[in-house]
């Protein structure tokens, strides 16, 4: 396993969020986390990531027990963020953007293909290309969601944890984030575990799913079997 | 039960100490002792402001300052000024003061709130300085007439000189003080203080508007500082830039408040008498006086932020828990 | 150049001599406030403390620029322990405790200074090569407050070098608006707050180095000038670069020509100036919002 | 007729728009849900009427009263409460006082200056009364911060009603409660409110049906369906909504 999510509880304050969370993803899986809103997917990436401490349970990222580290040790580990409200620096330009997300601030091998660089990046999103040199803050929402990913794609992750990356886009920006992740999946092989509010995205691009009910997994299961459940749709999912 | 007994047993031996003060320990202390009256009180009025309503300043001093030069002045200038009238006086400008600024410090909080008050400190630190023909610059206004306590008629207590006199006069005054304060903690508005401090949003949501409330809380932190400013200036017959708008006379009802617990009304007397005891080793032995007292304050904000109140109510909480412990063992075994 | 006229320019030199000593000292504050949300009141002390440490390097070296030079690193290493030791630990008890515990430093550096260095007032001698006049078109005007403005211009581009053309500025001006998404992408922030600390007290030296030899170095440097940098903060906005820089050139302007023509009263335009700012807008000239 | 309605109000956060033309309108004794996937604009149009935000456009009526721009407190002292989504009370304040300022703000005394709190026996009385009602005399002298999770959204809840208001906001009260704590707040809730007119917003399903007599659909910033929680269920706008332009 990739990463391995045991018996997480997470507080926020006195509320329990997440209760007894326990999820896995594989290498080169895209694995999806849907639900309704409120019931803690967010927090659950924000666990992994550090950025929120878990009360008990672990976190195992490619064998290594992480629990408890620091955002950054986390990111150093392998793990990649996009989050749900993108979080571009509104100050810095598109090329600065990309060139905090580089670890240690120097690629180290800038030749190998499956190595990403700023130029490899600009060839998956031409967009940034076009508008490098413009402050992060003037960017249409669509734009702003590429560049964080390949923000967090110029830490060459193994596994990306990636929040609602569609919420508030135009119809064909959605499709458009849709291949990029599924590119970035299929083709350069990060792992990638997907909160996502829009099931056909969701459903389209996944290999397994699981659905959390308040602060816990309700269900888990593949993607097929998931079409078949109305049951479960309607519990978890639907109005 | 025992406590309902006991409460008005402690009042009483607390006032039969208090009469007794000067006779017991002599002059020395009993002036000690209105020091320490003057400075909690003061700190008290700062603990209004810091504790119950969560905001800092810096610059206290300013009230402390108006309430002593106002009574000065007076007393200076105008002839045959009986003496609670001067302190009225005293306490009247630094109200006004307060007042004065009110309209423009409630609109900031947090940080700038602090700052200004800074600022405003060291402003009036300046003006006493600078305008010397009214304030006598550094050495300030000296041995001014001190009126002596009269109820036309009845009585005549002269004060200037006799410090067992001048005792009496400030432990009633500051007393007096001490309770109004406590009892204005305590009024429905003393309610809606304490709820700003806590969450100043849902004060908004109930109905409250909040820049009066804390106009009022701060005119009355201001008022009973000028007050304690007054005695002050009257105890030394002395005012003065350093003596009474200085840099630490801002810090040091802070710093007591913190050291006692701002989160409780007696939490500054506490402080207050903790640094007039080290106040008074260290000038024993040492003129470093500011060192220790940086030494106290950090050691304080790191170690125990909710001073010596918040210590020993953690330790109450311990023991109760301890002895409930401990009985349901016994109960069980 | 007529009197009138030579005494107009020359005080406006002066103005901006002091504005740009106090913009050295008020940057640090608003950087280090900035990014970490911490107004760091032992800031003055240490600005006066590198003073005292180029003094000190005189005295054992006899040599004015080493001091110059070694006197604000010595004070930027001195920030650093600072941080590591005493800010780091506080973090979690919020303003009210960062504030006490900032002003607790201050009284200890304060405290300790006394101790070093006792309560007199220190001269200080420049080289012999600053020293002295210049002729500025009629116009007598000391070399040394050229001087200061000529370095704090260098400092002023070094700074803005550093914020826009290194990563380390790109980090903290990325930080200044998103901590936790900075420390999400691996970026160790525990050490660049270490190194912003660092730095902000350097550019604090570098200010206290500049003008202890017009003021000498005593005790209360800290008091007379740090509280004009704090004002500036508080007048030019929390966390706001540019309004600490303006604010700073419009009150070493108001302090000058203030001396010029209130004499006494020079300080009290500020607080004035202060008031008047804070009643329009209560965050400050640039400030923004909280 | 309507208690609370608003007119093509608009609210957008320096540039970024938020609420586009909301004719929103409550009946007079209904509970009333604002629902929508997250973004939609629930908080803010929550914000928008009671006066934490401005709207950029647009107005707000309160019993046929224009109340655009009106300051909270001044909301407050015309008849609206609200809760909020994060626990909001007093946290080193008891459960007996922070119920005592809500109602000391319904009986308007807020500058007294002159009686001792503790020593007006009527609001004692009306404090405990109220405390008894919503279960928590119990905590009566436990401060709110040391309440436990459900406890304290109960204190939250309860605050926002003690006032006595006509119309009462009510920002996700159900968020992160358990089931059993859920199913309490509910009851409660119906229980505290008869007569009352109610807004909620919630993601629970389960309390949205349990409670709304009529459900407004938020989607980007716009109302998307306004109706009874069976049209609501039916509607195929809404699921696409929730699910994306989904067929399966």
């Amino acid at each position: 396993m990739l990463l391995e999510v045991k018996d997480l509880n997470t507080f926020y304050g006195e509320s329990h969020v997440l209760q007894g969370l326990s999820l896995n993803v594989a290498q080169g899986e895209l694995v999806a986390l849907l639900g309704r809103n409120g019931m803690g997917k967010s927090t659950t990436l924000k666990t992994i990531m550090g950025l929120v401490k878990s009360k008990s349970g672990h976190v195992i990222f490619e064998g290594t027990d992480i629990t408890g580290f620091p955002p950054y040790k986390a990111a150093q580990a392998g793990i990649g963020y996009v989050p749900e409200e993108r979080r571009i620096f509104p100050e810095l330009s598109v090329y600065d953007n990309l060139l905090l997300g580089i670890k240690g601030g120097k690629i180290k091998n800038p030749n190998d293909p499956n190595v990403w660089t700023i130029d490899r990046i600009y060839s998956h999103f031409p967009k940034l290309k076009e508008r490098c040199n413009q402050q992060g803050r003037f960017l249409s929402g669509g734009e702003q969601q590429m560049l964080a990913i390949g923000r967090s794609l110029m830490g060459n992750p193994r596994l990306l944890l990636v929040d609602e990356p569609t919420e508030g886009l135009a119809p064909i920006m959605v499709q458009e984030v849709r291949n990029v992740l599924e590119e970035i999946n299929k083709k350069a092989g990060v792992s990638i575990l997907l909160v996502e509010h829009n099931l056909k995205v969701a459903l389209s691009l996944a290999h397994r799913v699981y659905l959390m009910g308040k602060a816990h997994i309700g269900y888990q299961g593949s993607v097929e079997e998931l079409r078949n459940n109305q049951d479960v749709r309607a519990k978890y999912l639907e109005v | 039960m025992m406590k309902k007994t006991i409460k008005p047993i402690l009042w009483l031996a607390l006032l039969v100490i208090l009469i007794f003060f000067p006779k017991l320990f002599g002059v020395y202390y009993t002036n000690v002792f209105v020091t320490f009256a003057i400075f909690a009180t003061y700190a008290v009025a700062v603990n209004v402001l810091l504790g119950y309503t969560g905001l800092l300043s810096f610059g206290h001093a300013m009230f402390f300052g108006a309430g002593g030069y106002g009574t000065a002045l007076a007393l200076k200038h105008i002839d045959g000024l009986a003496l609670m009238p001067a302190i009225g006086i005293g306490f009247l400008a630094a109200m006004l003061l307060a007042l004065v600024l009110a309209p423009l410090v409630t609109r900031v909080s947090g940080t700038a709130f602090a700052m200004i008050h800074l600022a405003f400190g060291q402003l009036f630190y300046i003006l006493a300085l600078k305008l010397r023909h009214i304030t006598g610059g550094e050495d300030g206004i000296g041995n001014f007439p001190i009126p002596a306590f009269t109820i036309p008629g009845l009585i005549s207590i002269p004060l200037k000189g006799d410090p067992v006199n001048f005792y009496y006069l400030a432990i009633v005054i500051m007393g007096l003080s001490l309770w109004l304060m406590w009892f204005f903690t305590k009024t429905p508005f003393g309610q809606i203080q304490v709820g700003i401090r806590d969450n100043e949003k849902r004060i908004d949501y109930l109905g409250y508007k909040i820049p009066q409330t804390k106009a009022i809380i701060y005119v009355v932190s201001g008022a009973f500082s000028g007050l304690a400013g007054c005695i002050y200036g009257l105890f030394h017959n002395l005012v003065s830039a350093d003596g009474s708008l200085g840099a630490m006379i801002s810090f040091s009802p802070i710093i007591a408040a913190m050291v006692g617990g701002v989160g409780s009304f007696f939490g500054p007397i506490w402080g207050t008498a903790v640094f007039q005891v080290i106040e008074e080793l260290t000038h024993r032995f040492t003129d470093r006086v500011e060192l220790v007292m940086g030494v106290i304050l950090i050691l304080v904000v790191m170690f125990a932020p909710s001073g010596i109140t918040g210590a020993v109510n953690t330790m109450k909480m311990k023991w109760h828990a301890y002895t409930a412990s401990k009985a349901k063992m016994e109960k069980t075994s | 150049m007529d009197p009138t006229t030579s005494m107009y320019v020359a005080q406006g030199i002066h103005g901006i001599a002091y504005g740009m000593v106090l913009f050295l000292i008020a940057s640090g504050l608003t950087i280090i406030f900035g990014m970490m949300g911490i107004l760091n009141l032992a800031h003055a002390a240490i600005f006066m403390l590198s003073g005292y440490f180029c003094y000190q390097i005189i005295a054992m070296t006899g040599s004015f620029w080493l001091g110059l030079v070694l006197a604000p690193i010595g004070t930027g290493i001195f920030g650093i322990f600072l941080e590591r030791v005493f800010m780091r630990s506080i973090r979690a008890s919020g303003h009210l405790g960062e504030l006490i515990l900032t002003l607790g430093l201050s009284m200890v550096i304060l405290g300790l200074v006394k101790v070093f260095w006792g309560t007199q007032s220190l001269p200080m001698q420049v080289p012999e090569i600053i020293q002295g006049m210049v002729n500025l078109g009629g116009l007598e005007y000391p070399i040394y407050r050229l001087f200061i403005i000529g370095m704090s211009l260098v400092v002023l581009v070094l700074m803005v070098l550093l914020l826009y053309k290194t990563r380390l500025g790109k980090i903290v001006r990325a930080a200044v608006s998103d901590r936790d998404m900075v420390n999400a992408l691996g970026i160790n922030i525990p050490v660049v707050f270490m190194l912003v600390f660092g730095v902000g007290c350097w550019l604090a030296g570098i200010a206290g180095v500049a003008i202890a030899p017009i003021l000498t170095v005593f005790p209360g440097l800290a008091d007379q000038v740090g509280m004009d940098a704090f004002i500036v903060v508080v007048t030019g906005g929390f966390g706001s670069l540019a309004g600490a820089f303006v604010v700073s050139i419009i009150f070493g302007l108001l302090s000058s020509y203030g001396i010029q023509f209130l004499s006494q009263l020079a300080p009290v335009l500020m607080v004035i100036f202060m008031a008047i700012v804070l009643a329009i807008r209560p965050n400050g000239l640039f400030g923004v919002k909280e | 007729m309507n208690i609370l309605e608003t007119k093509d109000l608009h609210h957008d956060f320096s540039g970024l728009k938020v609420l586009f033309g909301i004719n929103l309108q409550i009946e007079e004794g209904e509970r009333h849900a604002v629902i929508g996937p997250n973004g939609a604009g629930k908080t803010t149009l929550f914000n928008t009427i009671t006066g934490t935000y401005h709207p950029s456009k647009g107005k707000v009526f309160f019993k046929g009263k224009d109340i655009t721009g009106y300051k909270p407190h001044k909301l407050a002292r015309i008849g609206m409460g609200r809760s909020f989504q994060i626990t909001s009370t007093f946290t080193r304040l008891t459960a007996f006082q922070n119920i005592r300022l809500a109602i000391l703000a319904k009986h308007g005394i807020r500058f007294n200056l002159f009686r001792h709190v503790d020593k007006m026996k009527d609001i004692t009385r009306e404090t405990e009364k109220m405390l008894e009602r919503v279960n928590l005399i119990n905590e009566r002298n436990v401060p709110a911060g040391l309440l436990s999770y459900g406890k304290s959204r109960a204190l939250e809840i309860s605050m926002a009603m003690a006032t006595d208001p006509e119309l009462i906001l009510l920002d996700e009260f159900a968020a992160g409660m358990s089931r059993d704590e859920t199913h309490n707040a509910v009851a409660l809730i119906r229980k505290m409110t008869e007569g009352k007119t109610v807004v909620i917003i919630e993601h629970d399903m389960d309390v949205v049906f349990s409670l709304a007599d009529r459900i407004t659909v938020l989607h980007y910033g716009k109302i998307l369906a306004t109706g009874k929680p069976d049209d609501i269920r039916d509607n195929q706008d809404v699921k696409d909504a929730y699910l994306g332009d989904l067929q399966v």
